[in-house]
């Protein structure tokens, strides 16, 4: 990916147009929504978004009261903001689900690696993590005998499921996608993916398919 | 996802209508509008289309497809057919609903036209309930769903996703065990 | 059987699926704290026992008080876990203020909990692409810019609409409103959806 | 939908019970029948029929799953667990004939999950077993998604009360996304207050009532 969301791409950076920004933003909603496990983070589009509307807010200031205009732009930025917003609340609401798993993860990452996090929900993470423990702690865990004041929340929390089915629409072409067939290890087959086809699938064996934008979830 | 999310989408679909007014171009984040000149169509979103029919500012032109004659074709095709026909919107299910309820006196025949897409709609959930027991029943791990639109899957989503989830559980239960015993299950 | 004390906990949270929240059990969490003390105690003299004089065949019992044990804890840890994802769930369907009559079920760890996510979220909203941050509360259904009728169920004073005219909600007034300006009082029960 | 904030921790299914949900919790509290192998010193006031101190070597009693996990060991017998009569053979044969038949709530209410949960105790039914409950699935699942994708009416009562847990679940699931729908299809998608909101006033409501 080259555009104005990939921070590690400088060099060949794209310009892309408001309209294909928002493109992206609903595409990245859609994923998240649909994808058993955190995606990574998009904070580029976010931040790109909230700099095109706080711009339209600006200018919409000036803006003559009941101006047929300004009520069709305001219209606009409501519906960009609801999307906005549904997409950072899945994010949230994947974050408190799994919590201690996602911080594992971000702790087990390579330097240079993409985060999945952006800074502000790692902070929101570490918190929601230190802010249940202390409570488990203090309300029953401290009080029980010795060896079983202790809880692992990774073994707690359910992990996220990646065999889990997922419907997605082709974006680019792909050939030989593995299938594993469920009623026997020796059938697995391959599949194409032709462009513009719909497909109903396993989200592991895809998973590096919506991450790269090959395909995207629906 | 909630219906009116997928509502949400359609209604970024773009439209036929025929202000009574007039406006400059306007330059949306999304993309530019306009030049708005009464009596001149002009192609908006269907979100726009709605407010300013609400408000009495133009008249919508249904999409080509909303038309009794071609409906009826469709409905043949459909049913003649064991899989998902080509539809002429993977929104019409919304579109037919949004424009019927809030312009019907733009649409000529409206109420056939609900029955007709009402009927398209039934024959094609009929056979995504026929797809989907046939692929639990194969215990299938991939299926091709062209033409499917996503108001048809988004019905039927978590049931089936769940359901899926519950078989592919109860599957690896007859594989033999590799997977380490859990500890702390008292 | 031990351990039932901890599974009426589970069970009284279980009967109400719909996620509303309970009294606060302190009587019940005290009853099988007690019972997993006792437990311990058993155990801690007939291990003991089995080192000092060799008696394996307490080993057994041994195992079974400590699966006891374990089963106490797990029940426990749930029965607070599920209480918080319901406590969480008030923050987003009443927002960051309480009603007294649910504040008065919960215990002063969980209003300590409830604070701190509060904090959390709000520091976490604040952030949100630089200046001024985005408050993800709002927009929890998909805007629809057509305008709805609706009915005042209390008095809850000036409101301002978005081309900036102020209106006065007042008890049993009825307003003609854009959609999405209504939806959080209509989910707080101030408003009224009226259908025509 | 996003409006639906208590999002409870799901069942497990399968082998692997999720340790924080309930419904877990409930399913590992049915009992099972077992004998013990060995002596259970001090522990005799947990077998009612008996009056002794200990619980001898070879007493039959029935167990909560999660005691019968957590003492069973491979290598040295603490306790043997028997099959429940569901998972048997005779039953199993009912099944494989037609597995819509069969009241599952009442044979159960857990049959999937504590079937999955048998697996964890060695046996050579195991494989029969697994495949059993994998078939009885299969063939119910129409039932369970015709009925779920139609008006609720007294058949559909009846059909319902006939699932086992998973069953009922996947069913209120599939009703849901129909109610979604059609209250959607009926138009003007009416605003309404929380769901959350509206139960606790009627509570304060009953409260004031005592």
């Amino acid at each position: 990916m080259s555009d104005c969301q990939s921070d590690h791409s400088d060099e060949n950076e794209d310009v892309i147009t408001p309209a294909e920004l928002i493109v992206k933003l609903e595409e990245a909603w859609l994923n998240e929504k649909f994808s058993p496990e955190l995606l990574e983070h998009k904070s580029e589009i976010v931040e790109c978004v909230m700099e095109q509307i706080g711009h339209m807010e600006e200018n919409l200031q000036r803006a003559k009261k009941g101006d047929i205009k300004a009520n069709i732009h305001r219209m606009e930025i409501d519906r960009i903001r609801f999307v906005l917003n549904s997409y950072l609340r899945s994010r949230l609401q994947k974050i408190e689900k799994f919590f201690p798993h996602i911080l594992e993860k971000e702790k087990s990452r390579e330097e240079g690696d993409p985060s999945f996090l952006t800074a502000e929900e790692s902070v929101f993470a570490r918190e929601y993590l230190a802010n249940t423990e202390s409570y488990m702690n203090k309300v029953a865990l401290k009080h029980m005998p010795p060896n079983l004041q202790h809880m692992d929340m990774l073994k707690a929390v359910p992990k996220p499921c990646l065999d889990t089915f997922v419907f997605l629409n082709v974006k680019e072409r792909q050939e030989n996608i593995l299938v594993e067939h469920e009623t026997d290890d020796q059938r697995e087959y391959v599949v194409d993916l032709e462009r513009g086809s719909q497909h109903l699938m396993c989200y592991r064996t895809i998973a590096p398919l919506v991450a790269s934008g090959a395909v995207k979830l629906m | 996802m909630d219906p009116s999310e997928v509502e949400f989408l359609a209604e970024k679909e773009m439209v036929k209508i025929i202000p009574n007014f007039s406006l400059d171009k306007v330059y949306l984040i999304g993309g530019d509008l306009g030049p708005f000149n009464p009596g001149l169509p002009v192609e908006v979103p269907v979100w726009l289309a709605l407010n300013l029919k609400q408000r009495q500012k133009c008249r919508i032109v249904p999409p080509e497809w909303m038309d009794v004659e071609k409906l009826e074709e469709i409905r043949e095709q459909e049913r003649k057919e064991d899989t998902f026909t080509p539809i002429p919107s993977p929104y019409y299910m919304e579109l037919t609903k949004l424009l019927l309820n809030h312009a019907a006196d733009n649409i000529p025949k409206a109420d056939e036209i609900r029955t007709l897409v009402k009927d398209i709609w039934d024959t094609r959930i009929a056979k995504l309930r026929l797809s989907i027991d046939s692929f639990i029943n194969q215990q299938e791990a991939h299926a091709k769903l062209d033409n499917l639109t996503l108001m048809e899957i988004n019905t039927t989503r978590s049931f089936l996703l769940d359901s899926l989830n519950c078989m592919y559980k109860l599957r690896t239960n007859v594989q033999p065990s590799t997977a380490a015993e859990k500890t702390m299950d008292y | 059987m031990f351990c039932e004390k901890a599974v009426e906990l589970i069970r009284e949270l279980h009967r109400m699926g719909d996620g509303q929240l309970p009294a606060f059990n302190e009587d019940g969490i005290r009853q099988v704290l007690e019972e997993m003390k006792a437990l311990y105690e058993q155990n801690q003299s007939d291990v003991n026992e089995a080192k000092a004089e060799g008696r394996s065949e307490l080993i057994p019992t041994i195992k079974f008080r400590h699966c006891c044990l374990l089963r106490n804890q797990r029940c426990i840890a749930a029965y607070l876990y599920d209480r918080l994802l319901r406590i969480r769930a008030l923050r987003w369907e009443y927002g960051s203020v309480l009603p007294t009559n649910i504040r008065f079920h919960m215990c002063a760890e969980e209003l300590d909990w409830f604070n701190q996510y509060k904090k959390s979220l709000a520091t976490y909203m604040r952030s949100i692409g630089g200046d001024g941050g985005l408050d993800i509360t709002q927009d929890m259904k998909p805007p629809k810019s057509l305008y709805i009728e609706v009915r005042c169920l209390k008095d809850h004073g000036e409101f301002e609409i978005d081309d900036g005219t102020v209106i006065l909600l007042k008890k049993n007034s009825q307003h003609f409103l854009p959609r999405w300006k209504c939806e959080q009082l209509i989910r707080q029960g101030v408003l009224e959806h009226v259908i025509s | 939908m996003d409006t639906q904030s208590y999002l409870p921790v799901p069942p497990g299914v399968g082998k692997e019970e999720n340790f924080f949900s309930l419904d877990d919790i409930l399913l590992s509290h049915e009992r099972l029948p077992c004998r013990l192998e060995t002596k259970f010193p001090r522990l005799g006031f947990l077998e009612k029929s008996s009056d002794t101190r200990d619980i001898p070597e070879g007493t039959k009693m029935e167990m909560p799953l999660w005691v019968a996990k957590g003492l069973y060991e491979q290598k040295r017998r603490v306790l043997a667990v028997e099959l429940p009569k569901v998972y048997r053979e005779g039953w199993r044969t009912v099944f494989g004939a037609d597995p819509n038949v069969v009241d599952l709530h009442k044979m159960g209410p857990y049959y999937y999950g504590l079937g999955s949960q048998m697996l964890h105790f060695d046996s050579p039914e195991n494989p029969d077993v697994a495949q059993a409950i994998l078939q009885t699935f299969i063939g119910r699942f129409r039932r369970i998604m015709d009925s779920s994708q139609n008006a609720y009416d007294s058949d559909t009562s009846a059909l319902v009360e006939r699932l086992d847990c998973l069953e009922r679940a996947l069913f209120r699931e599939g009703q849901n996304g129909l109610n979604a729908f059609q209250r959607w299809e009926k138009g003007h998608a009416h605003l309404t207050a929380s769901n959350l909101v509206i139960n606790y006033r009627k509570r304060k409501l009953a409260d004031m009532n005592v």
